[in-house]
């Protein structure tokens, strides 16, 4: 299939800053309202899958290799397990466990310690949670959309074959 | 620590014991009486005649390459004596994944009733 | 001498394959050379790790425990707990020596196919998921790292994409290995509606044996048996191992004796502290229900060795016909559990006794599960070689081989006979536990075990027989020995069955007693983890 | 008991997934089949971390009250994710078996038997 | 109707029978019986994880190598799935 209609077109591509713009708070906020990196990935993943629709595969294949796209996962899990690792690594009252939250209750990045029982939202509470939110959806975007490009480029392929 | 006088223990099984050494020497001593049995057996034969031909009943010989014996004709005795039971596990690995899973929920079924309900 | 491993082990063990996984495609980018020294490391510096740990286990003794997150353990336990004992170093050795073994064989059995980044990543997560799975104390966890060897394995069996069988053998695992996964989720579940808890020691010390628990334990043995591959549940078995590549399959049998593990863990450490207070009254007379499932175990394994070896007997297909031999292996392993399980019974006063023939058939289940992983993976590496050599994997065509391949023919001789378990090799000491206990427990049972073991040692002599000897094929005239490394490799595998088979003692007494012990002792398992607390 | 027919749905839906492998013969079907009874554990598990009259366990300007239960909320999440991955490979062998065989026909891909 | 239909039924039907009976045995849909570990959670989130989200407290501090074998079983797929699409020459 190559892309749909102009107007299909026109209109996915104005849509599809919003619920980027969407899945991206969801990602940024998931320590504090629900959701987190998954749901957010998905989200951002689904308006990638839009664009792909609309515009066609070989468009889409044309813009952006699945190889970069599988680096840019790899990344993301490699940000997720080096989080892990540094907990092992670095040291906080005497506690040096692998996915320890260092930065909790340290006035640092994200360290600081939320009152307990309903409060208002802070985006600087969490400790690691937010980073490790920011490697995973990083990592959900590009693995769903790299599966959703791929499997729709080859049986693209074949339909051409034909 | 690993002792290492204990490589050289033998294997209690409970009611005897297994020690490869042993056994291995066993097989050693029973090759040589063999192999000297062998050498007390005669030499002289005539080399070229009949003696060193092997004789299929008087058929001509075939050639090396059709003698060999395919894999699925070694124990065809076996498996045409026995083919109903080959025929029943024939029938019981169909490829369908569908039987595998139905398979499966057999063997669930019956452990329900076995462990389960009794 | 030997230094003794930091407390973190354990999460090393399974985080090291995974940062190597998630590092293998930049690493793959630069040279190929360089990834396949990569990923040898990698395995290396896990095999390290495990052997460290599993040498302070065996000799030392004790169970070690690591909680991610905190600390230490407090209760309630909310945190993921790593809980290894001999039994876990036990398969993680198994694993780590299989894929090992297996990476170095595929550098020059893979050399040209495409996409070998994907393939030693995959390999890697497969590593990962195995070791993860022997290694943990939690049951939500033992499900995820379930599904990765699943996947993993999955893509990898599906790795000759441009061949239908192996897209359908692949599609076949995959359709079962998710069923079974879903069941092992919904026990879990089960466990977690009743005690509100995802760990092995507290589910087990808080276990009541209701009607939901019965469910479960249904489920589980049911799913983590048709993952070992048991009859009548073994049908994806040969599919898979015998369509997939000869380093996979290898990989593939670490990862189906990692289920076999489930089945222990299930059945001794989960459920081992109630089942064998349980007495059904059958006809006005007391059965444990111990019993019951220990019978069943038993009929299924003397099914899975019977039916094996005969279907064994009929294939034409190299690689298959290994596959049901090496269902009729996991038979013998499932023989000694059932054995362990049918003879728990009462003593005269009334108090529960474990018999002695049964602490032996357990040994001699565990014995051969190291066995058969070596045994049946060594000969899978010489089909391999086989297929490399001649591009010919129907034993009717093959024939003549032992002129060209005389390495080959030698590791071939050496795997067939430690199978069949003849003596002197490792196959025969394992299997002599297994008989004389099952003896003691029922005769007839291992008298048709011996014969299955006689009819298995046919099998291959045919194999033998019409693949290796006989005249030489012209069509083979310029078959040549494989690579050094394939050699290296198989020759790995010869070299440790060889020595298992001449002092079974020793690995008796300082490998398969502790993690025996391990497997029977539950209540040092649920104290090691709670009793800190 | 009458509270109970979440769990009931449960269990229908499992059995309707054992039903489309066991009796359907599409491939594709097949797959929906598993699908199912992926959610069916997922509704199983959900359905454990509910209480009567609860919130969503978190605090942000939360009104109050008691609390769902948040690990089956996150078991679900984590076996949903493995669902989707699952899917993913098993379609994608599903397109390469339509490639090979030309057929869906789960009784015509059986290449590998005996 | 084949033979092999008929088996499945009857051995579907015990499963179903005792599905559905099993889960007339779970405890009442709305209040669990025991739940001690996630009051421990709903407690203690904040302070020990710093995250209004008790969920994500779970997902990424309590049970956070759950969510690395998750993560994980992604990227498998992802990896799976490029190896089969890739293009082999025969």
């Amino acid at each position: 299939m190559s892309g749909m209609s102009r107007i299909v077109k026109t209109i996915c591509s104005s849509i599809f800053p919003l619920v980027m713009i969407y899945g991206l708070y969801v990602i940024a906020h998931g320590h504090l309202t629900p959701g987190g990196g998954f749901q957010g990935g998905a989200i951002v993943a689904s308006a990638l899958a839009m664009i792909l629709v609309a515009y066609g595969s070989v468009w889409t294949m044309g813009k952006i290799k699945e190889k970069n796209l599988s680096l840019l996962e790899s990344l993301g899990a490699l940000g997720f397990i080096t989080l892990a690792f540094l907990g092992l690594i670095i040291v906080v009252d005497g506690a040096s466990v692998f996915f320890n939250n260092f930065l909790v209750n340290t006035n640092f990045l994200f360290g600081i310690a939320p009152a307990t029982g309903s409060t208002a939202a802070n985006i600087n509470t969490g400790g690691i949670l937010p980073l490790m939110n920011f490697s995973v959806g990083l990592k959900v975007i590009a693995g769903l959309f790299v599966i959703i490009l791929v499997m729709a480029y080859a049986s693209n392929a074949k339909e051409a074959k034909k | 620590m690993v002792a290492i006088e204990t490589l050289f223990e033998s294997l209690q099984t409970g009611s005897g014991f297994w020690h490869p050494i042993i056994w291995i020497s066993a097989i050693v001593i029973i090759f040589l009486v063999t192999y000297i049995l062998r050498g007390i057996g005669k030499k002289e034969y005539k080399k070229g005649t009949g003696q060193t031909q092997s004789f299929l009943s008087g058929n001509p010989e075939y050639e090396k390459e059709q003698m060999h014996i395919k894999g699925s004709n070694v124990y065809w005795g076996f498996t045409e004596s026995m083919k109903w039971i080959f025929d029943i596990l024939k029938n019981m690995h169909t490829g369908n994944t569908g039987d595998y899973v139905l398979w499966f929920v057999v063997v669930m079924a019956l452990l329900f009733i076995l462990i389960g309900v009794m | 001498m030997i230094p003794t491993p930091p407390d973190y082990t354990p999460a090393l063990i399974v985080a090291i394959p995974l940062l190597g996984a998630f590092l293998t495609p930049l690493v793959s980018r630069i040279n190929d050379k360089l990834r396949n020294i990569f990923v040898l490391a990698i395995l290396g510096i896990t095999g390290i790790l495990v052997f460290l740990l599993a040498y302070n286990i065996f000799i030392y003794g004790g169970i070690h425990t690591y909680v991610f997150g905190a600390k230490d353990l407090s209760l309630p336990v909310v945190r993921i707990l790593f809980e290894v004992d001999a039994m876990s170093v036990f398969m993680a050795a198994i694993a780590i020596i299989l894929s090992g073994v297996a990476v170095i064989y595929s550098w020059a059995f893979m050399k040209e196919n495409t996409g070998l980044d994907k393939f030693y990543t995959l390999v890697l997560l497969m590593v990962a998921g195995t070791l993860g799975m022997v290694l943990t104390g939690d049951m939500f966890n033992f499900f995820v790292f379930l599904e990765i060897t699943s996947i993993a394995s999955c893509a990898l069996i599906a790795f000759w994409t441009h061949k239908g069988e192996s897209v359908e053998a692949a599609f076949k695992y995959i359709v079962i290995s998710s069923i079974g996964a879903l069941f092992v989720l919904f026990a879990i579940g089960i466990f977690y509606a009743q005690y509100n808890a995802l760990n092995i020691a507290v589910i087990a010390s808080s276990l009541q044996y209701t009607f939901l628990d019965k469910v479960a334990l249904v489920l589980l043995i049911a799913a983590l048996a048709m993952k070992a591959g048991i009859v009548p549940m073994h049908m994806w078995l040969p599919d898979s191992y015998g369509r997939a590549p000869a380093p996979v399959t290898v990989m593939l049998v670490g990862a189906t004796l990692g289920s076999l593990y489930g089945v222990l863990r299930v059945t001794f450490t989960l459920y081992g502290n109630t089942l064998e207070l349980v007495v059904k009254e059958i006809f006005n007379s007391k059965i444990l229900v111990t019993n019951t499932i220990g019978w069943s175990i038993l009929v299924l394994a003397i099914c899975s060795i019977i039916i094996g070896v005969m279907m064994a007997l009929r294939q034409t297909d190299f690689k298959r016909l290994i596959s049901f031999a090496a269902v009729a292996e996991i038979g013998y392993m499932f023989l000694g559990i059932g054995t362990k399980l049918a003879s728990v019974g009462y003593n005269s006063t009334g108090t529960i006794i474990h018999p002695q023939h049964g602490i032996t058939a357990l040994e001699g289940g565990i014995f051969h599960i190291f066995n058969d992983a070596l045994d049946v993976g060594l000969l899978f590496l010489v089909a391999g070689a086989i297929y490399y050599a001649t591009k010919e994997r129907s034993l009717d065509k093959l024939g003549g081989l032992a002129r060209n391949m005389k390495y080959t023919t030698i590791f071939f001789i050496i795997g067939m006979l430690a199978v069949a378990g003849m003596p002197p090799f490792n196959g025969f000491a394992s299997k002599l536990l297994i008989y004389e206990s099952t003896y003691a427990a029922n005769p007839i049972i291992a008298i048709m075990a011996v014969l299955s073991s006689i009819m298995l040692l046919a099998v291959f002599v045919k194999v033998l027989h019409s693949v290796f000897l006989g005249p030489a094929l012209p069509k083979f005239k310029g078959v040549k020995e494989v690579p050094k490394s394939m050699l290296f490799a198989m020759g790995i595998l010869a070299t440790i069955i060889i020595m298992f088979g001449l002092f079974p003692d020793m690995v008796i007494t300082y490998i398969v007693e502790p993690a025996t012990d391990a497997l029977i002792n539950y209540n040092g398992y649920i104290t090691s983890a709670l009793g800190g607390i | 008991m009458i509270f109970n027919i979440p769990f009931i749905a449960v269990a229908g839906l499992i059995l309707i997934g054992l039903y489309a492998l066991i009796f359907k013969r599409n491939l594709i079907k097949m797959v929906i089949g598993i699908t199912l009874i992926e959610s069916g554990v997922n509704l199983f598990l959900i359905t454990l971390g509910y209480r009567e009259n609860s919130i969503a366990p978190i605090y942000t300007s939360s009104p109050g009250g008691i609390m769902a239960l948040p690990v089956p909320q996150a078991l679900t999440l984590t076996s949903i994710v493995i669902g989707v991955a699952v899917l993913a490979l098993m379609l994608s062998l599903v397109i390469h078996i339509y490639r090979h065989y030309g057929t869906l026909d789960v009784r015509k891909i059986r290449r590998l038997k005996e | 109707m084949s033979k092999r239909n008929i088996v499945a039924i009857v051995f579907f039907a015990i499963v179903a029978v005792l599905f559905i009976f099993s889960a007339l045995m779970v405890h009442p849909f709305g209040n669990p019986d025991s739940k001690d570990m996630d009051e421990y959670i709903i407690d203690h989130t904040q302070e020990e994880t710093g995250a209004n989200n008790g969920v994500t407290g779970v997902v990424f501090d309590y049970r956070g190598f759950d969510t690395l074998g998750e993560a994980t079983v992604l990227f498998t797929a992802v990896a799976g799935v490029i190896m089969i699409f890739r293009r082999v020459k025969k």
